[in-house]
This record gives C-alpha cells, structure tokens and sequence, in this order.
C-alpha cells in the first residue's frame, strides 16, 4: 500500500462533491456521505434534504446557536437555509419515492457491478435488523451514488459481482466513490474513472472482486 | 444561483410536447391558473389529455383549449359545470374522450403519482359504473376496487406566493388541487401573484416545497373573477 | 293531497339540522342539504367540511363583505369560523375517504331500503355523466343521510326496493328526510320516524313503492 | 361548545385498553410526546403494538414501556437508536415481536390508513428481505410490493400550538410523523406546548385540523432535550 496515496475521507466526499451541480435536491446519508454538505460551497445552491422532513439544510450550527428544534435524519442538529421548509414524513418520504431527489449519496457495505446495493445488515439473521430510510432513498432517487471504503479493514473486496450481504435495493447504483478509485456503474460493470494517485489498474482489480473497465 | 423565475409566458411554455398529459389545478375560478391556459392555447400544444376537475366553461381557457381541437381526452370528476357547451358539443360530436373519475379518487390518484405509489385501493365508487372493468379486492370483509396513479407530463399551477427556489403558497380555498398537481408533474409551471425574497415565506408555511416546482411566472392579477 | 300538510323545504332542512349534535363534522351536498347549516345555531358547534379543502365554515357573507378566495365545493361564497382551516385536495378527500365526517348529507333520484342511493346520473347511458365527490362522501363518510322529494315531480316514488337508475354507492344511506316523512334505513327496511301532520302511514306508502314499517 | 382540552393526564388517557395499536409520533426527541408516553405508562394498558420510528432508548419512555413488558410487537424502522437496551433485551428473550419496515413505507402506511386507503403499491423494498412473503406486481415494467395501510387504535402526537378544535401546528423538525399519526388513528391524543384562543392560528397556516384530533392536554415543556 506504500506506492500510492489513499484518497482520504475529506477527498472523497469532495469528490462527490465536486460532481454535484447547482439546483440538484439531495439526500446525504449518515457517515462519510454527511460530510459532502461541507464541500458544497454556499453560492452554488444545492438543496439538501433530510428524511424526517426538512428541505434546504445549511451548514452545522454554531454550538451557541442550536436550534433544538432542528434536527436531521441522523438526530444532529443542523441549519435552514433561506429557502428552506419543513413537511411531514408522509411527504417527505414522497419526495424520495416519487423520484423527486436528483441524488442519494449512502454509504454500503457491499455494491454489485449491476447496481446492486448492500448497506443496512451485515448478515441473513440479524438478530435485530435496522432499516430507517436506506430501502426507500435507494429506490426513489433518481440516482444513487455510494461513498465507501474500497474494502473492509480485512481487505476483503466491497466492490462484488454479486452481493451477499441481505441487499438495501436492487440495480440502482450509479457511482461509487472509494480511497482508492471513483467508478461509475453502467451496462458494462464497474468503470473506473479516477484512481488515487500512483495506483494502477491491476493493483486496484487485485482489491476489487467484481471485474474493472476502462471507460471506452 | 438556482432561480426558477421566468420572464415571459413563452418561457413558461417552453417545450410542452403534443401528446402529454397536462394536471390543471384549480377548482372553479379560485386557484385556476387561466394565464398559463392562455399560454398553453398559444403555445400550440396538440393531442393532449387534460385531467382537471371540470371540463370547462364558456369559450376562454380549457373550454377555448377545447374548442380549438387541441385535447384527445379529458379526465375529470364533473363536467357539467357552468356552460359546458365547448366540452358537450366536442363529445356529442366524438372529437373528445372522456374519463369520469369520483373527485376524491382524481385528487388521490394525482397524489399517489406525486409519492411513488403506481396503484392503490378505494371503496369509493364500489358497486357502481365506476367499478365496470376494474379489479376488485375484499379487504377485511369491505370491497375495493384498485385506482392508478395519475401522472402528469405538465403541471399548471396558480399560487399566491412563490420565491427563486419555488417555494408556494395558496390564499384559502386557492389551494385545492394546486399542491398535489405539483407534485405529480414532469414539468411544473407556476403563476404567482407575489414572488417573494428568499427566506420571506417562514419555512413552516411552506405549503409547495420547490422541490416540486420547475418554473414561475410573476402574473400578479388579482382576486378571482366570477365563474 | 289536501288532507295532509307537506313539510317545506325549510321543514326539511330544519329536522336534518335538529338531529346533528355538537362536535360532528359534516359535509352538506348542493341543494336543500347545503340549507342545514342555516338551521343549525351558531352556539351549537357543527363543523361544516366542503370538498374543495374548507373545513369550519360559517354562515353565508354579506354580500360587501365577500372574500373572493373562499368558495365551497357548490362554488358559492362563503366564511370562515374562528377555527376553520385550509387543506389541499387529497387531504381533503382523506378526511372524506378515511372516515372522519361524522355525517354527510346529499340529496338524492332515489333510495333503496337496503341503503343504495343513486344521485348522479337518470341514465345509464347519460351522455356526459358528471359525479363529483358524491361517490366519495356517499362511500366515505361515517353515516349518510338524504333529504328529497318524496316522489318526482310526476309521482314516481323515490324510495324504492331496487334503484333503478345508477348507484352513486351501496348500502349506505342511514336516515331520509322528505317532504313527507324522516324515514330511517334498517335491517329492516324503510323505518317511519316522523309523518307530515294529518299523513297517514297508508298514505305514505301509497306514495312508496319499499315497503314501510313503523318502529317497533 | 367544542372543547377537546382536558385538565389532567388520567382524562387524557382514559379508555385506552389492553391489546390497543399505538402509534407513536416524534423523531429523536423532537416532537415525541414524552408525557403521553409516561402517561400511557401510568394508564396501564397492556399487550400493545406499537407503532414508532424507533423502538426506544435507555430506560424511559417507550423502552420503559418494554421493560414493563407491556409492548407485544414492536412496528418500526429503526431499532437501533441509541442505546436501545430495553428493547433488544427483550427482543433476545423473545418476548417482543419486531415488525421492520422502511421509514417511508411505515410513513406511507400510516398516511394510507388516515386516508382510507386500506393498501398500495411501492418499490421500496422489492429484492430484499422486506418483499419476502409480500405480493408482487410488475406494473409499467417496474416490480412494486403491496403494503398495507397501518391504524391506530390510538396516537399520542406532540404539538407546538392547538386550540380548542384540536387545531394543531408544529414547529420545524417537530412535524414529523405527528401530521400523520393524527390522521391515522381513532383516538388521537395531543400533548401541547401552548393553547391558543380559536381563530388565533390563521387557517392557512393549521398543520393538523381538529377532524382528526379527540384529546388535547396542556403540557409546555418547553424545549427538546437531547437523544
């Protein structure tokens, strides 16, 4: 691992961010994926939403200045911005399934070269599985993009050919965001298109169980 | 800077196919946006079907829209309002296609494409002309019958307050059908009778979120005629 | 049809307003219906809905004193109670179809003694049949009642075993308020409340092609 | 006179029986009715399903209400907030039944039951292990599962203001499933941090309107804690 350099956290979700145009609506899961808000600059507006119903979130608060009547779907607390709106869950939860949102930005534990996406429990009998809104923002966006570690601390590959974790959604990935790489999913399977600096196409394939492509 | 707000009514109108489906909102003259109808007739969109509550009055707007040979089919819970003569003489004559649906099943089918939800289950109109042809379902111990989602390539909708992000809201009874034709559309165009700085509208009196919104045009023309 | 007094149409309204307690919500069709409200005391607290998203309305405006956005679903001006509210369509037919009104009342062609009302066509192949929310309030709303002519114009009875023209919706329609009689739908049948001064239950029948029955 | 304000918690939960489903509105703390909840508590209705977004933290609340073994099944969608050690306790004993379900599948579910929609159709959770068992349907080249609408026999709502209608607004993320929960349930109980004079709140601006609310009790706790 010593001839390239790791995208780190902050890289990635600025990745994510960099490919994120102005007016999009745009719901960031909890983790890696919260983070993207903060590579967004302000005066290129994207509206950020939130499961639990709120619409247009602006940076964190100051620590003086909480509103504690804010909150979004990972229970911090968070800002409006001028713009910003509030509705009840039914609606909320409208806005994703009617494929209202432009982009969805989860984490995942595992994600298919069909799109598959695997990223709410670890195995078939989970003694108490917790779901929240993952099934619902991975079917309803009109895009999903993963951010994720490229593979498990164990280093087992979480880029497959097919899932084996229970999946959160069928065929709806659309780009995954790594330490390692950024690849889109397309007809053909995983696309690579950007690598961490120094790393070559067979080191990256060798971390990567599913089969790489080259974009044409 | 993300700004919904456009300047001419040929802006608005901007490519509206023949062929699509176009949600009217409004219910009466009370939150009907008669300036985006105006615009649709000059626009010269064709073949179109129409779902709104009625099926028009007079000779101006839908019944004008009508008139002129522009719409296929008309869906919709009543069209025996005031003067419906464009509407009758086009469906005596076999030129329009007509598909009566109970107004709370229209308003909810409108909804439930606006939420993702393909089809869903009503009592409503059970045991009646409605239900001819349609799939029934005994739910504990009641009869259904199965409704679909209403989906609307256009949306036209009148609001009395709109921001650059699309952000509404309705005066009184203005709102009816206004909030669920936006949700339900491809392409939401909105008439406004005050546009608003952003942040203006508190955010929870928003009644439309922009989310749902894609264009509004600034026609302040205020209150509602007769109908 | 001189033995007998006829209850007037304000008659009518009158004893449809007279068994309406306080606390019910309830929607009034166009015609003698929509006329309940006027006969119902301001101090008596009924909250009147109309299909169009009102809820809590008041009594008609002075003409100088009309507010050009408030309309009910009949399309005439109307006011607002302190209390009253505002809510879109859907919602608005959620209170109706969820079984939240506590009474709806609607006039109607005719009505079977096993509850059938059918108040929107004459036909079955009427040329533009036109419906509304009548299917929606007469399946929807907890109970229903109707106020009508006892017969047509010409003598044709209007409560019957068996509609003859199309149903508007099954086996709902509790109590009947005509100009001759309050009638209430049982397991029964057709159920005499109330007679017109000077009617007799033979006459009444007469007038009827269900078949009567007295309580018991 | 309406008046749906009572004076004390026992009114407010007089009548709840044992085997009831309650739905339980709130998300993190903000806008959960935490003293209806220890009011339900005091009550004593046992053999409950409850219907909540999560399934309780530490030992107060709904997970107090697990502790006490009062809670049958469990329908949610998270439960694996923080610290929930009441319930998961009692979920390894097997003493608590846990329905998992989407949070916009139980929030459409809910919203479904308030509107008469006894079931629909949605894609969330086609392909996994939520469609196990569920009906299926390809409509329009897509697969959808069948859900089905979620009543309560009561809901315990927390409100921002309400008046004697059981008029009801909520501020910011307090909204939540509250709008919904009300809707949804034949005795709707409300908690409220303040009582307005009728004809205060502008009917533009109710969030939940009275039709759908039975009891309202005065509690002004001022605001959220943390969670």
């Amino acid at each position: 691992m010593s001839d390239f350099a790791q995208f780190t956290r902050a890289q990635m979700a600025q990745h994510c961010a960099a490919d994120i145009p102005e007016g999009w609506y745009v719901n960031l899961g909890i983790g890696i994926p919260t983070a993207v808000a903060d590579h967004v600059p302000l005066d290129r507006e994207v509206i950020f939403h939130s499961e639990n119903g709120v619409l247009g979130m602006g940076p964190a608060p100051a620590k003086d200045a909480i509103e504690p009547w804010l909150i979004n779907a990972g229970k911090q607390y968070v800002t409006l911005r001028d713009g910003g709106s509030i509705c009840h869950h039914a609606d909320s939860f409208a806005m994703i399934r009617g494929g209202h949102l432009d982009l969805c930005v989860l984490g995942a534990f595992q994600v298919a070269d069909n799109g598959d996406i695997a990223n709410w429990a670890t195995s078939e009998n989970d003694t108490a599985p917790a779901v929240g809104g993952a099934m619902d923002l991975a079917a309803g966006a009109k895009r999903l993009w993963v951010i994720m570690d490229h593979t498990t601390k164990s280093g087992e590959a979480k880029l497959v050919s097919t899932c084996s974790y229970p999946l959160t959604a069928m065929a709806c990935v659309k780009r995954v965001y790594t330490n390692l790489a950024t690849l889109d999913v397309t007809e053909r399977g995983f696309v690579v298109r950007a690598m961490a600096p120094g790393l070559t196409l067979e080191n990256l394939q060798a971390r990567t169980e599913a089969k790489l492509h080259l974009s044409a | 800077m993300i700004d919904k707000i456009v300047q001419t009514m040929a802006d608005a109108m901007a490519g509206i196919e023949d062929g699509a489906t176009v949600l009217l909102a409004g219910f009466g003259s009370v939150g009907q946006p008669n300036q985006l109808i105006d615009g649709l007739i000059e626009q010269g969109a064709k073949d179109l079907t129409v779902a709104a509550n009625n099926a028009g009055s007079g000779h101006v707007g839908l019944a004008r829209l009508i008139e002129l040979g522009r719409v296929r089919k008309i869906v919709c819970s009543f069209p025996r309002s005031s003067d419906p003569v464009a509407f009758e003489t086009a469906y005596r004559a076999g030129t329009i296609e007509l598909e009566i649906v109970p107004q709370g099943t229209i308003a909810e089918r409108i909804r439930a494409a606006g939420a993702g939800v393909p089809q869903f289950f009503t009592a409503t109109g059970v045991g009646t002309k409605m239900a001819v042809g349609k799939e029934h379902r005994e739910i504990d111990g009641r009869m259904y019958i199965r409704e679909d989602a209403l989906y609307g390539d256009v949306g036209l909708v009148e609001a009395w307050e709109a921001d650059r992000w699309g952000n509404l809201t309705y005066k009184l009874a203005g709102r009816n059908f206004n909030p669920i034709v936006a949700m339900a559309s491809k392409l939401t165009i909105v008439q406004t009778q005050h546009v608003r700085p952003l942040g203006d509208i508190h955010p929870d009196h928003v009644h439309t979120p922009g989310i749902f919104v894609n264009r509004v045009l600034h026609i302040p023309y205020g209150d509602p005629g007769s109908f």
